[in-house]
């Protein structure tokens, strides 16, 4: 197990290595600079570039950033907070993003396996329709959609919650934005939960625990439930990341200091060294959340606890 | 109640308690006026800033020779006299008494310091360019990386005493010193907090009437407090400035609705819902939005096809049922109340108008063009940024073209501005929708753009006799001949319209709703930023 | 138990001869594949509900914007933010042009006037505009599909089928595809190419298909030990033979599934794009770009975004039916439980 | 004869599938008495199992039961009770019934424990369930089964996952599971058919020590007549959703009367010499799906009468315990007997049980 | 017995690497031989690597080491073209779960016809067609049935069907791996019947493998005794069943119930457990006892369990 784990850490460096090295290649080829404003003269552009280093060919840019990046210097930002080294943009943005993230992915796991169980259990009925019809729409509809909404009718006309994200009230004023981030979770969890939990159900050793008399709460949740468990972190494995790393709309709708608007705005304006950082951010938290998963997957099924064997999905 | 100017002043101004709040907390005896603001804070830096934000958080916390009042006249600030040489070419400035936040005096050094930071290639401001503009002895050559940023025009003969030397005589220099970016920086200070500087609340000095108290890295709002040091603390009325930064606009107007902030500027069609409102402002601004023709695009060369086009849609629909938001109809290069002649009149009174939106004559225009061109269609494509106003304002405006001149069609490109900018720079466009806001208070700020070298040229116009007549304005013989000056920049403009070098859609108006008990903000003006100086809560 | 009181024929009790008769079967009826999957989808309702509901809007989206004089960018000013108004039904209390309690419509003097949908902000028709997007998000659902289907699947069965280092070295791949966001890839598409329908297709092939891969992966793990695939490598068949031939039908229904669930992500990615002016050049609008255009004033006409709205939620829910259906349908075996 | 513990009076099944409603169960009655072993034979898709999970009421969710009734008789605070299982509700079904008074081993023990649970556990919940048990008692009593079932190093096995455990260990954990309740009638559903005949034959041992000692009830559910004549006092035979004939082992396995049968008997391969064709019975079962007139097995049986196809035969008596639904048993029959290979393996058979056990063994038995 | 060798193996091994540290000896040195027309049956424990032995022989696997004959040609190491063909068509597979044998969305015809289309052995439609309906005759079904999908069969058609894909090849060797465990009793009868006749038709050798040892014994002309990956006795059937001298195959061989309740209720069966044994096959060699039956084992075991 933890040879398996050293391992797959050992071949996360180098993916993360390859990634980096594609994103510096990337901005390369990205049209503009950090500093195209109108007003800006060549000269000056010349000397920005050189004072920060986008004067030299890229590979020695990319080995002075690894470089400086063991030291724990991921550059400054040139554009959205000028000259404002990136670890303390990240220190601030990520536990934020980190926070809503986790209350989505934990409300709409809770809420999708609820949907998708019920469902599972009356399959084919009213409430299996209900559950269809709710992950399509959760799908269908831009989670923006649900946020200015939910603003709109629980914010602003019953004002139950804050309309604005609050350092002050970190909990109260992040109700919106969760809500609205775990719409997709919730139909994405509920329709894998339910064909999940409806093969389960119909598996002999579900037959073989009703036959020994387990009341059907415990029926579902200790025995079937578990089963299921597989393919539904698989999908929701990128879920997480995902809503961990932030999203855009939500962060603007709630005025959230996210991460996610950062890395979009950073694009839309090249900065590049928030680019470079977020976007390492992200393939650092995708990778630990995919071995996470596979370490879960082993820990929810001893058969795969080998480590070695197939992963599903 | 269009045009700059303040929120009513309030009639009795007994000053507030000052006891400093903190953002979250503020109890409700403190003033602190809440305001809405949809970028974030990028710079504290005066050197670095670019943004208008950040000059108007760096303007609300300190204060340069002058500032530029609610009528667009500079007024002495930190300068408490100033005298000119005859040649116009040195200004001594006598400061007064100041102070920073630290304590520790306002001295010329601070400015001499400052400025010369400004074109110091090391500290690589992107505003460099702007000593250029004020027309600092050595500033393009510095820039030009020719001299030592030393050599720089200013010098600090005294602590109270600062001279200055120009190139030429510069007409509006005064209103551009009032800029951030010609703010003083305390040297000692600065070189204590090394990197740091600007970054933090602790990493900052302030001379004017607030002072940063919170600004978290990343965070959606940031705090100002009074600043009980500041030479004019005693007409400060508010306890503190409150931003809060929030993006989508829908939702700032139900955060304003909700009392959350007193502060929002409207967009889009919220304008139309709030125009009613006593609360509504709307505040013009210098910005030009304009359609650049690139004359290297076939066709495009043509003046017919140019007119044509120029003269095919409805500005007023654009200004009336798109934006709504006090923009006006721009048959103009120059803006209004951009800057004041040697008659005390603002320019575009006495400027010659020209015509505007008129669809049979651009027919006419595009019979000529099709004509000379031996063609019967063309179709161009429409560079625009992907910012709501753009987006419709274009699609209007092809709508509108291509209805008025059969065969003539447009396709539209939509870009991030970054974009935009790049490809508008490198002459890889066909139309462009442009902005260009001044830089100072005359109308070369717009005019320079068209001629041959300067690199914001981007449709590549060119024609001598403009580039002599431009250089003679600035630089040449006219600099110091203010009514013949005056009236070259109208034949200027002139030539810009009649070629139609570009074609001018509106000025650009902001709309605002700001609470009824806040009065006295400075709501800004063409060259200056909002002040919240003498602004006061009920 | 005694035996029944029962009058017999004589030759009841004579033996039948059936020792001679070759009884092999008469117990399961032949029927057509082809048949046997119609009769399974006839028979689901939900199924032939999403049929329908396509077809209604798929012939919307043909028809629908030659229904009136209006084109998608067919601008009138004067008409803009219209509520919809339906003639006839002036007098109900939906379509008759009330919008936040006031009419638009009397309030323009526009008396004979009607768009069902109500118009945009620039006063171009909604109906148009809807069914015009619905015919570009069409296309954008078939292009997903069909990245999906192409790359997407083939990917994940080529790399679950082959497993070991083949698997090793595709997952990696995509972790780096997955670690690099997405959004810094498709800007990088700006620089070469023109918006339009190639560039999204481009897009939406970068990174659209890594769900759907994972999803074949997982599917053909479960099959490949198979006795069915063993049997076709003891006939010597080929890789791809056994891929394509003997593994894929059985796991179609199951992608049809999954693929469904791709186009809604396609959907909005495509409205990013044109957002960022990548995708179809303005003023065409998908129903992506109608909905996040007409988001900007959901506060004040809401009325804008509810058809996109709905279209694409109507249109989501009858693609699901109908995946669901034909999953069914194709499954020869289809198991009850 | 002892008390009865289990009557199945007239049981009808029915699926609603895709393409109709298959009538799986056609009208089933069975017995069973304490301390006997009861075994259900028959070919694949006769109904067997659905039988049983009727029993356990664990019917897949298309399944309905048109008609009939268990009876289940049981001691409640030393009263005697009859219920009748059909009648209970589900939730009755489990909390009393279920695990407790009626246990059924399951097919196939490499999908019928959970996967994700260890064996320990999966062992204890059912008592700690119904006996109310302590986790340690419940954990005491568990080491006991699984000793009892014959599995060494208990207290290590216990913490095990299935997929740690050999096919025939599994099956073994799936009994200890079923007798964690001391129930009073066990069901086994092919419990020895994928395992090996070295462990089949210890997993029937250890089922046939078990009812010795605790004098449970057994139905027993195999279509290997091998594994019948070890652990069978009744054999009933299945066909096509109906009991068509019961007797005691000896009465089916020595003087069968039903053609079906007769040819279940013929195809055991070891009752031929090895250059002979084993016999098959011709044909396939019917399809449920459709309705079935006179006898389901007529078009396979080569001694069908005219009737056959016409009319359901009812169940002749042969002797007080041997019946067989057959019109051959009628009085108008003609006489048919069964196939003289058959009779001369019969003979053989009966030879050589009588060799082994010597006189005083029934005679009576062989006709 | 004069016939002549179709296949050979020799010291076959086959080992599973799980992990780093743990690596499955499923086969570990196992040697034999089939003739033509002979079947041979392997029977043992469940995990005694029975299947790995088909599955290895048929190159499903790769083998360890060991060398597998057919027909002359080795077939155990990389495969030339030659050999790949001769192996895919002359040596076939009949599984043991009728029904995931065959791929449920294909109709029968195509899955007979795989073989042949496969390695293109026909020349038309027509010829293609003919050839499958006359082994869907030969295997007692019927020309019609070709157009239907497997769920539409009953098991022991199922079955027909997997031996009809087999046997187009006109393979000299078909690997049985428990293709008769799934079915019941009956069904059982006629797929046995059905392999007799086809190898007394067609001189087809068969690799039996089933722990059903009365069918076994029924259909087989040797035995192979597998146990822990070791082939611990392998004779004639007759001798296997008559005279076994390993414990293991004793104990198995008490363990098969008969069809005769008197018998059964008295008969006990030998336990053999390896642990407790004291036998160690790894010290084992081949010892022959006559041409056709040999066991493993040392030569102090050999001499005690023969007396000798
Ligand atoms: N859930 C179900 N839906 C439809 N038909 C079913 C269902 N369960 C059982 N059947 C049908 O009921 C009949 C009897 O099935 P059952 O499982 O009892 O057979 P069995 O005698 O146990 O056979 P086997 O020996 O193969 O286990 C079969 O024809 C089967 O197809
Ligand atoms: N692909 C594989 N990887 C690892 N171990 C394997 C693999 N295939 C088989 N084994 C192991 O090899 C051993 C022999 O397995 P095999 O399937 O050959 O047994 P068998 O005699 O056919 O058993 P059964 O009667 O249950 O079919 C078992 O321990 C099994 O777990
Ligand atoms: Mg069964
Ligand atoms: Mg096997």
């Amino acid at each position: 197990m933890r040879n398996y784990v050293l391992k797959r850490l050992g071949l996360a460096v180098v993916t993360l290595l390859v990634i980096l090295l594609a994103l510096f290649l990337m901005l390369e080829l990205m049209p503009g600079s950090p500093f195209n404003d109108e007003k800006i003269t060549q000269a000056q552009r010349a000397v920005l570039d050189a004072k920060y280093g986008l004067d030299q060919p890229v590979f020695n840019r990319f080995v002075h950033y690894i470089k400086a990046m063991l030291s724990g210097d991921f550059g400054v930002s040139y554009v959205i907070q000028k000259n404002m080294p990136i670890s303390a943009m990240l220190e601030a943005r990520l536990p934020v993003s980190i926070q809503i993230g986790f209350q989505a992915v934990l409300l709409g796991t809770a809420i999708g396996l609820l949907l998708g169980i019920v469902a599972a259990l009356k399959h084919n009925s009213f409430a299996d329709s209900l559950t269809t019809f709710i992950s399509v729409i959760g799908v269908s509809f831009p989670s923006y959609v649900f946020a200015l909404a939910l603003s709109y009718f629980l914010g602003w006309k019953l004002k139950w919650f804050p309309l604005l994200y609050s350092s002050a009230a970190p909990f109260v004023s992040t109700v919106l934005p969760t809500i609205a981030l775990s719409m997709f979770t919730i139909a994405t969890v509920a329709r894998f939960t339910r064909s999940e939990m409806i093969e389960v159900l119909s598996s002999e050793y579900i037959r073989l625990s009703e036959s020994k008399g387990v009341g059907s709460a415990r029926l579902i949740i200790v025995h079937a439930l578990r089963n299921a468990l597989i393919p539904i972190i698989t999908v929701l494995a990128p879920l997480v990341v995902a809503l961990m790393i932030g999203s855009l709309v939500i962060e603007q709708i709630f005025a959230i200091p996210g991460i996610g608007s950062l890395l979009v705005t950073a694009i839309q304006i090249n900065d590049y060294n928030v680019i470079i950082a977020v976007s390492f951010l992200y393939s650092i938290m995708f990778i630990a959340i995919m071995l996470a998963v596979d370490i879960l997957y082993g820990v929810i099924d001893p058969r795969i606890r080998l480590a070695k064997g197939e992963k599903h999905g | 109640k269009q045009g700059s100017g303040t929120t009513p002043a309030s009639t009795e101004s007994p000053s507030a308690p000052t006891a400093s709040a903190a953002p979250e907390e503020s109890p409700a005896a403190a003033k602190v006026l809440n305001l809405g603001k949809d970028v974030e804070l990028a710079s504290m830096d005066s050197a670095i800033a670019t943004d208008g934000l950040s000059f108007e958080v760096i303007a609300a916390t300190t204060e340069g020779l002058y500032t530029i009042d609610e009528n667009r006249v500079p007024q002495l600030a930190l300068a408490e006299k100033v005298d000119l040489s005859e040649d116009g070419l040195r200004y001594t400035f006598t400061l007064r008494d100041a102070k920073w936040s630290n304590g520790t005096p306002v001295t010329a050094k601070d400015f001499e310091f400052a400025w010369k930071r400004l074109v110091n290639p090391e500290t690589a401001s992107e505003y460099s360019f702007i000593a250029g503009v004020a027309g600092l002895k050595n500033a393009d050559a510095i820039i030009a990386g020719e001299k030592s940023f030393d050599e720089l025009g200013v010098k600090a003969v005294d602590d109270k005493t600062l001279t200055v030397e120009l190139e030429c005589p510069i007409p509006f220099f005064n209103s551009v010193i009032a800029f951030p970016s010609f703010f003083p920086v305390n040297e000692a200070f600065l070189k204590e907090k090394g990197t740091e500087y600007a970054l933090t609340p602790e990493a900052l000095l302030a001379n004017g009437p607030f002072k940063l108290k919170t600004w978290e890295v990343g965070g959606t709002t940031f705090y100002l407090e009074k600043n009980n040091d500041y030479y004019d603390a005693g007409s400060v009325k508010l306890d503190g400035l409150n931003y809060k930064i929030i993006k989508d606009t829908q939702q700032s107007v139900l955060a304003y609705e909700n009392g959350d902030i007193d502060y929002v500027a409207l967009s889009g069609e919220q304008i139309a819902s709030y125009q009613q409102s006593p609360e509504y402002h709307s505040v013009l601004t210098g910005f030009l939005w304009y359609l650049s023709p690139n004359q290297k695009v076939p066709g495009l060369e043509n003046i017919n096809l140019r007119k044509a086009i120029s003269l095919a849609y409805d500005k007023t629909a654009v200004v009336d049922e798109i934006l709504k938001d006090g923009s006006i109809v721009a048959d103009f290069v120059v803006p209004q109340f951009l800057a004041t002649g040697p008659d005390g009149k603002d320019y575009r009174e006495t400027a010659g108008s020209y015509p505007s939106n008129n669809k049979e004559e651009a027919l006419k225009y595009w019979e000529k063009a099709k004509a000379e061109l031996g063609i019967d269609a063309i179709e161009l494509e429409l560079l625009f940024e992907d910012t709501e106003s753009a987006t419709l304002v274009s699609q209007f405006i092809q709508s509108e073209i291509e209805t008025a001149l059969p065969g003539v069609t447009f396709t539209l490109k939509s870009q991030p501005k970054k974009n935009r900018v790049e490809l508008m720079y490198n002459g890889e466009y066909e139309v462009g929708l442009t902005r260009w806001g001044p830089d100072y208070n005359d109308p070369m700020t717009y005019l320079a753009m068209w001629t041959t070298d300067n690199p914001n040229n981007f449709g590549k116009w060119s024609e001598k006799a403009y580039d002599e007549l431009a250089d003679r304005v600035s630089r040449g013989d006219l600099a110091s001949k203010p009514e013949e000056r005056w009236e070259a920049l109208k034949q200027l403009e002139a030539k810009v319209l009649e070629q139609a070098v570009i074609f001018p859609v509106y000025q650009k108006g902001n709309a605002i709703l700001i609470k009824p008990e806040v009065t006295g903000v400075n709501l800004g003006s063409i060259g200056g930023s909002i002040s919240y100086k003498l602004a006061d809560k009920q | 138990m005694g035996n029944p009181v029962q009058s017999f024929t004589g030759g009841d009790f004579e033996l039948a001869g059936n020792s001679e008769r070759a009884q092999m079967d008469h117990t399961y009826t032949s029927q057509s594949y082809g048949r046997d999957a119609f009769l399974r989808f006839k028979a689901n309702k939900g199924a032939v509900f999403g049929l329908v509901i396509i077809i209604i809007i798929s012939f919307f989206a043909a028809f629908g914007p030659m229904m009136n004089e209006h084109t998608y960018k067919s601008i009138n000013i004067k008409h803009k933010s219209l509520p919809p108004r339906i003639e006839g039904l002036e007098n109900f209390f939906i379509f008759n042009g009330v919008a936040n309690g006031v009419n638009a419509y009397e309030q323009k003097g526009l008396t004979d006037v009607y768009y069902i949908f109500g118009t945009d902000t620039l006063g171009r028709d909604l109906w148009t505009r809807t069914w015009e997007g619905t015919r570009i998000s069409l296309y954008i659902a078939v292009i997903a599909v069909a990245v999906d289907m192409i790359i997407g699947m083939c990917y994940g069965l080529v790399s679950g089928y082959f497993g070991r280092s083949v698997d090793n070295v595709m997952q990696r791949f995509i972790e780096i595809l997955s670690g690099i966001p997405n959004l810094v890839i498709v800007t990088l598409l700006i620089v070469v190419l023109k918006p339009g329908f190639v560039t999204v297709t481009l897009a939406l092939m970068i990174t659209g298909w890594i769900g759907m891969s994972r999803v074949a992966r997982a599917q053909i793990l479960k099959l490949k030990e198979q006795e069915f695939v063993l049997a076709s490598r003891t006939l010597g068949a080929g890789h791809f033979r056994i891929i394509f031939k003997d593994i894929l039908p059985n796991i179609f229904g199951q992608i049809i599934i999954m693929s469904m669930f791709s186009v809604p992500s396609a959907i909005f990615t495509e409205a990013f794009l044109a957002f960022i002016g990548l995708g179809i050049p303005q003023p065409m609008a998908s129903l992506g770009s109608l909905i996040s255009e007409s988001f900007k004033s959901m506060t004040i006409y809401p009325y804008m975004i509810v058809a996109p709205v709905f279209v694409l939620a109507l249109l989501m829910l009858s693609f699901n039916l109908l995946a669901d259906g034909l999953r069914d349908a194709l499954d020869p075996k289809m198991k009850e439980s | 004869m002892s008390e009865t513990v289990l009557s199945i009076r007239n049981l009808s099944i029915s699926f609603q599938t895709a393409s109709g409603m298959v009538n799986a169960i056609r009208g089933v009655d069975l017995e069973l008495r304490k301390g006997e072993t009861v075994a259900i034979v028959g070919e694949s898709g006769s109904g067997k199992s659905v039988t049983v999970k009727a029993i356990m009421r664990i019917l897949s969710s298309n399944g309905q039961i048109n008609a009939g009734s268990i009876l289940f008789h049981y001691e409640e605070k030393g009263k005697r009770v009859t219920q009748d299982l059909l009648k209970l509700s589900q939730k009755e079904m489990r909390s009393q019934i279920n695990g407790r008074r009626i246990a059924m081993v399951f097919q196939d023990p490499m999908t019928s424990l959970n996967p994700t649970m260890t064996i320990g556990n999966q062992i204890m919940e059912s008592m700690i369930i119904h006996l109310k048990k302590s986790r340690a008692e419940a954990h005491e009593r568990a080491l006991e089964l699984l000793h009892l079932v014959g599995i060494c190093d208990p207290e290590k096995r216990m913490k095990c996952y299935p997929h740690q455990l050999s096919g025939g260990m599994r099956q073994r954990v799936v009994i200890a599971i079923m007798l964690a309740c001391d129930p009073e009638v066990l069901i086994c559903d092919e419990p020895t058919t994928a395992l090996d005949v070295t462990i089949q034959a210890k997993i029937l041992e250890l089922i046939k020590t078990i009812q010795a000692k605790t004098g449970i009830s057994v139905i027993y559910i195999t279509h290997d007549l091998g594994v019948v004549a070890k652990v069978a006092d009744y054999v009933t035979v299945m066909y096509a959703g109906k009991m068509i004939e019961r007797g005691t082992v000896e009465e089916i396995f020595y003087d069968p009367r039903h053609p079906y049968t007769w040819g279940l008997l013929s195809s055991m391969p070891d009752m031929g010499s090895p250059n002979e064709k084993l016999y098959t019975i011709p044909g396939s079962p019917p399809n449920l799906l459709h309705p079935i007139t006179g006898d389901a097995f007529a078009p396979r049986n080569v001694h069908a009468l005219n009737i056959d196809f016409k009319l359901e035969p009812p169940m002749f008596k042969v002797t007080d315990t041997h019946y067989a639904a057959t019109w051959l048993l009628h009085e108008n029959a003609p006489k048919i007997e069964m196939s003289e290979t058959l009779k001369a393996r019969m003979d053989h058979v009966a030879k050589e049980a009588e060799s082994e056990w010597g006189e005083k063994q029934s005679y009576e038995l062989l006709i | 017995m004069g016939r002549e060798t179709i296949l050979r193996v020799a010291d076959l091994k086959q080992h599973f690497k799980v992990s780093k540290h743990y690596t499955v000896k499923a086969v570990n040195g196992v040697s034999f031989d089939i003739h033509e027309g002979e079947t041979y049956g392997l029977v043992g424990e469940s995990g005694s690597g029975k299947s790995t032995i088909g599955r290895t022989i048929i190159r499903l696997y790769e083998p360890t080491a060991g060398v597998i004959t057919f027909r002359g040609a080795d077939i155990s190491g990389t495969l030339r073209e030659k050999e790949q063909t001769l192996l895919r068509t002359k040596m076939q597979m009949i599984f043991q779960d009728p029904m995931a044998s065959l791929n449920p969305r294909k109709k029968v015809i195509d899955i007979i016809a795989q073989g042949l289309d496969i390695h293109k052995l026909y020349r038309t439609k027509q010829e293609r067609q003919e050839k499958v309906e006359r082994i869907l005759e030969k295997v007692g079904l019927s020309r019609e049935h070709a157009n239907r999908y497997p769920h539409q069969f009953s098991g022991g058609q199922r079955q027909r069907i997997g031996i009809a894909r087999a046997l187009i090849m006109e393979p000299g060797l078909i690997i049985a791996d428990e293709a008769i465990s799934a079915l019941d009793v009956s069904i059982q009868a006629q797929v046995v019947n059905l392999l007799k006749s086809i190898q007394e038709e067609t001189n087809t050798a068969f690799l039996f493998i089933s722990h059903d040892l009365s069918m076994v014994k029924y259909i087989s002309d040797r035995i192979g005794v597998l146990h822990l990956g070791y082939l611990v006795e392998t004779g004639t059937t007759e001798v296997i069943f008559e005279r076994p001298v390993h414990p293991y195959t004793k104990s198995l061989l008490s363990a098969i119930p008969h069809a005769n309740p008197l018998k059964e209720k008295t008969r006990v069966t030998l336990s053999y457990d390896y642990a407790d044994s004291g036998i160690d096959y790894a010290r084992g060699t081949e010892q022959a006892l006559s041409a056709t039956h040999s066991v493993l084992a040392t030569e102090e075991d050999f001499s005690l369990w023969t007396g000798k």
